[in-house]
């Protein structure tokens, strides 16, 4: 029966491991294939974020309850609030460096 | 010719950084092979713990056994702080850059505290986990380097006077001179912490190793004083 | 374990690609945030292959110096007066 | 005084979190180091944890935490949505895109709502935020793939839910 678990709760904590390396790896992908900038920073964030946040919760899931996990969880907490910012603070300072998007359909930023 | 020769220097510069790594490589290779007997090291993994009481085998070869080199290394910082703060004009010159957003602002005050915690458990815990005075000393002084980078140079020194800060890395350079001075009244040598019996403890605790901790905490203030003053004279400069 | 560290090893030398080539600043300060977390998780990942779990410490100070490292980058750096190439 | 209780509280449990073990003096040398927190935070940041000064009662409370659930469990499904969005364009052959800016305008007074909103816009499918005007409250918004109109209004009705679950736990 303990057995079992422990065995379910590795295979969870290896699918959340494999979702987050496919993330990471699609985001470097989508970092040399995509033509513009900005598209390149839509793959920089939300693929970045998604995966890192599963790589860390496969690694809670392997560790259990304890303090390791606690900073596991305030690492999952820093990345949440810190990197969107970081990306924004990036699109903020491409936009002052006059890099127009390419291929747009519709512009509602009045010029 | 010209476009012959632009290929040339860009293959001569690849073709130079390629044949450093090959070299390194067999350096790395021949260190490895060597077959001189390692007493010192060896010494320091077997009986580190119990001569020093620091869990941390780092810690305890640079605040223990060769505490005399890192007050070397901290007087390289003083001495950057020092000629820095001596060179930099009067008036300010304010440094182009780009304005952040509201956004950025909101983000860097919620994170101010969550930086204090952290570095202060890097210097205090330096002897039972990783970290040090060095580490949380940079910790630390993104503080006044985030406020600098956010409100600007004049409203970072009207909170923190820059007389204050080169006041607390005095501090920090006097006090751990002092502390190793606490060495020779105990009848042992300069730095001496673990050969003078300072009430070493049990390792892994909290109060243990000596004066280790207290050495941590000069470190540490003296670190993270240097490195902010250091980057506002930068700054200052323009 | 060994094998999810290599493959993010691969995604770190694919992503190299960007910060060499790029046309613009910009698209280097992107590829170099997005080659610090990557390493973060290589920290995570590394501290449980050893089972060495105190070392996700380093981990986090290091998620700090990311983020100071990209506000620095962006506040100080400017575009060129003439000759940059924007477009 | 309450309030000053509960962010004493809340610094001193991530000191634990961080020491790893807890011992007495683990604790003593807790409670030194975050009135050195609260001294250096009031010194820099006056308003820190403005969510936890502000005054209400206990029935209030309690909804707040609900939504404060609803908006993180917001985040970590948005974020998993978005990369999936993201990663099937990654692996496509021939990737079509038709990018899109836009602006919206807010009606959120404070500025930790304006934070976390930008960072919910930031993660939710295809959007990515450029610019910020203070004046008139207006987000520059770069959208990855808007096909039509009626998929606009959808986008932009999405975010005007999250902006209705902000509302209630700030103001």
């Amino acid at each position: 029966m303990i057995n079992s678990i422990s065995i379910l709760r590795e295979i969870i904590a290896y699918v959340f491991l494999i979702t987050g390396t496919y993330f990471l790896i699609s985001n470097a992908i989508g970092m040399i294939r995509f033509p513009d900038f900005y598209l390149r920073l839509h793959a920089s964030s939300k693929c970045l974020i998604a995966g890192s946040i599963s790589v860390l919760m496969g690694c809670i899931v392997l560790e259990g309850i304890s303090y390791i996990s606690l900073k596991l969880i305030i690492i999952i907490i820093f990345l949440l609030i810190t990197n969107p910012v970081a990306i924004h603070a990036i699109a903020h300072f491409a936009y002052n460096y006059s890099i127009k998007p390419q291929k747009i359909v519709k512009n509602d930023i009045k010029q | 010719m010209s476009r012959v020769h632009k290929i040339f220097r860009k293959f001569y510069k690849i073709g130079l950084v390629l044949f450093l790594a090959i070299f390194l490589l067999f350096i790395f290779d021949e260190i490895q092979n060597l077959d001189i007997k390692r007493y010192l090291s060896e010494h320091y993994i077997s009986e580190g713990v119990q001569e020093t009481g620091a869990i941390n085998l780092v810690t305890s070869v640079l605040y223990d056994y060769r505490g005399f080199d890192t007050l070397g290394e901290a007087t390289v910082i003083l001495t950057a702080a020092a000629t820095l703060s001596f060179m930099t004009p009067i008036k300010k010159v304010k440094m182009l850059g780009t304005e952040f957003t509201i956004i950025i602002y909101q983000t860097i005050i919620i994170i101010i505290p969550f930086l204090v915690v952290l570095g202060m458990n890097l210097i205090f815990f330096g002897h039972i986990s990783p970290g040090g005075g060095f580490v949380g000393g940079v910790i630390l002084a993104m503080i006044p380097i985030l406020v600098t980078i956010n409100y600007g140079i004049t409203f970072s020194e009207n909170k923190l006077k820059p007389n204050h800060k080169s006041l607390l890395e005095g501090i920090g350079a006097i006090g751990f001179i002092l502390l190793g001075l606490l060495g020779i009244f105990a009848g042992s040598n300069f730095l001496a912490s673990g050969q003078a019996n300072f009430g070493l403890g049990n390792p892994g605790e909290l109060i243990s190793a000596g004066l280790i901790p207290y050495l941590n905490l000069m470190i540490g203030i003296k670190v993270g004083a240097g490195l902010a003053a250091i980057f506002n004279s930068l700054i200052k400069e323009g | 374990m060994l094998y999810l560290i290599l493959a993010i090893i691969l995604s770190i030398i694919i992503t190299f690609y960007r910060l060499i080539k790029g046309p613009s600043v910009p698209d280097r300060l992107a590829a170099m945030n997005s080659i610090g977390v990557m390493f973060l998780m290589i920290l995570v990942l590394l501290s449980y292959y050893f089972e060495r779990k105190i070392y996700i410490n380093v981990a986090l100070v290091y998620g700090v110096s990311i983020f100071m490292n990209v506000l620095i980058m962006v506040k100080y750096l400017q575009k060129p007066e003439k000759g940059g190439s924007s477009d | 005084m309450k309030k000053k209780l509960l962010t004493f509280i809340l610094t001193l449990a991530l000191w634990l979190v961080f020491a790893g073990h807890i011992n007495f003096s683990v604790f003593l040398l807790g409670t030194l180091v975050t009135i050195i927190c609260s001294i250096i935070s009031r010194m820099f940041a006056a308003e820190v944890f403005r969510l936890l000064l502000m005054n209400y009662e206990v029935k209030v409370s309690f909804v707040k935490i609900y939504y404060i659930f609803l908006v993180v469990g917001a985040f970590i499904y948005d974020a998993f949505l978005s990369a999936v969005r993201v990663s099937k364009h990654v692996f496509e052959i021939n990737p079509s895109f038709s990018p899109k800016t836009v602006q919206i305008k807010t009606s959120l007074q404070n500025l930790p709502s304006i934070m976390i909103l930008s960072n919910l816009i930031a993660l939710t499918p295809g959007t990515l935020i450029m610019d910020f005007n203070i004046l008139n409250k207006n987000y520059f918004i770069h959208w990855i793939d808007v096909r039509s109109e009626d998929e606009a209004a959808l986008k932009k009705a999405l975010i005007g839910k999250h902006e209705k679950w902000i509302a209630k736990i700030f103001e």
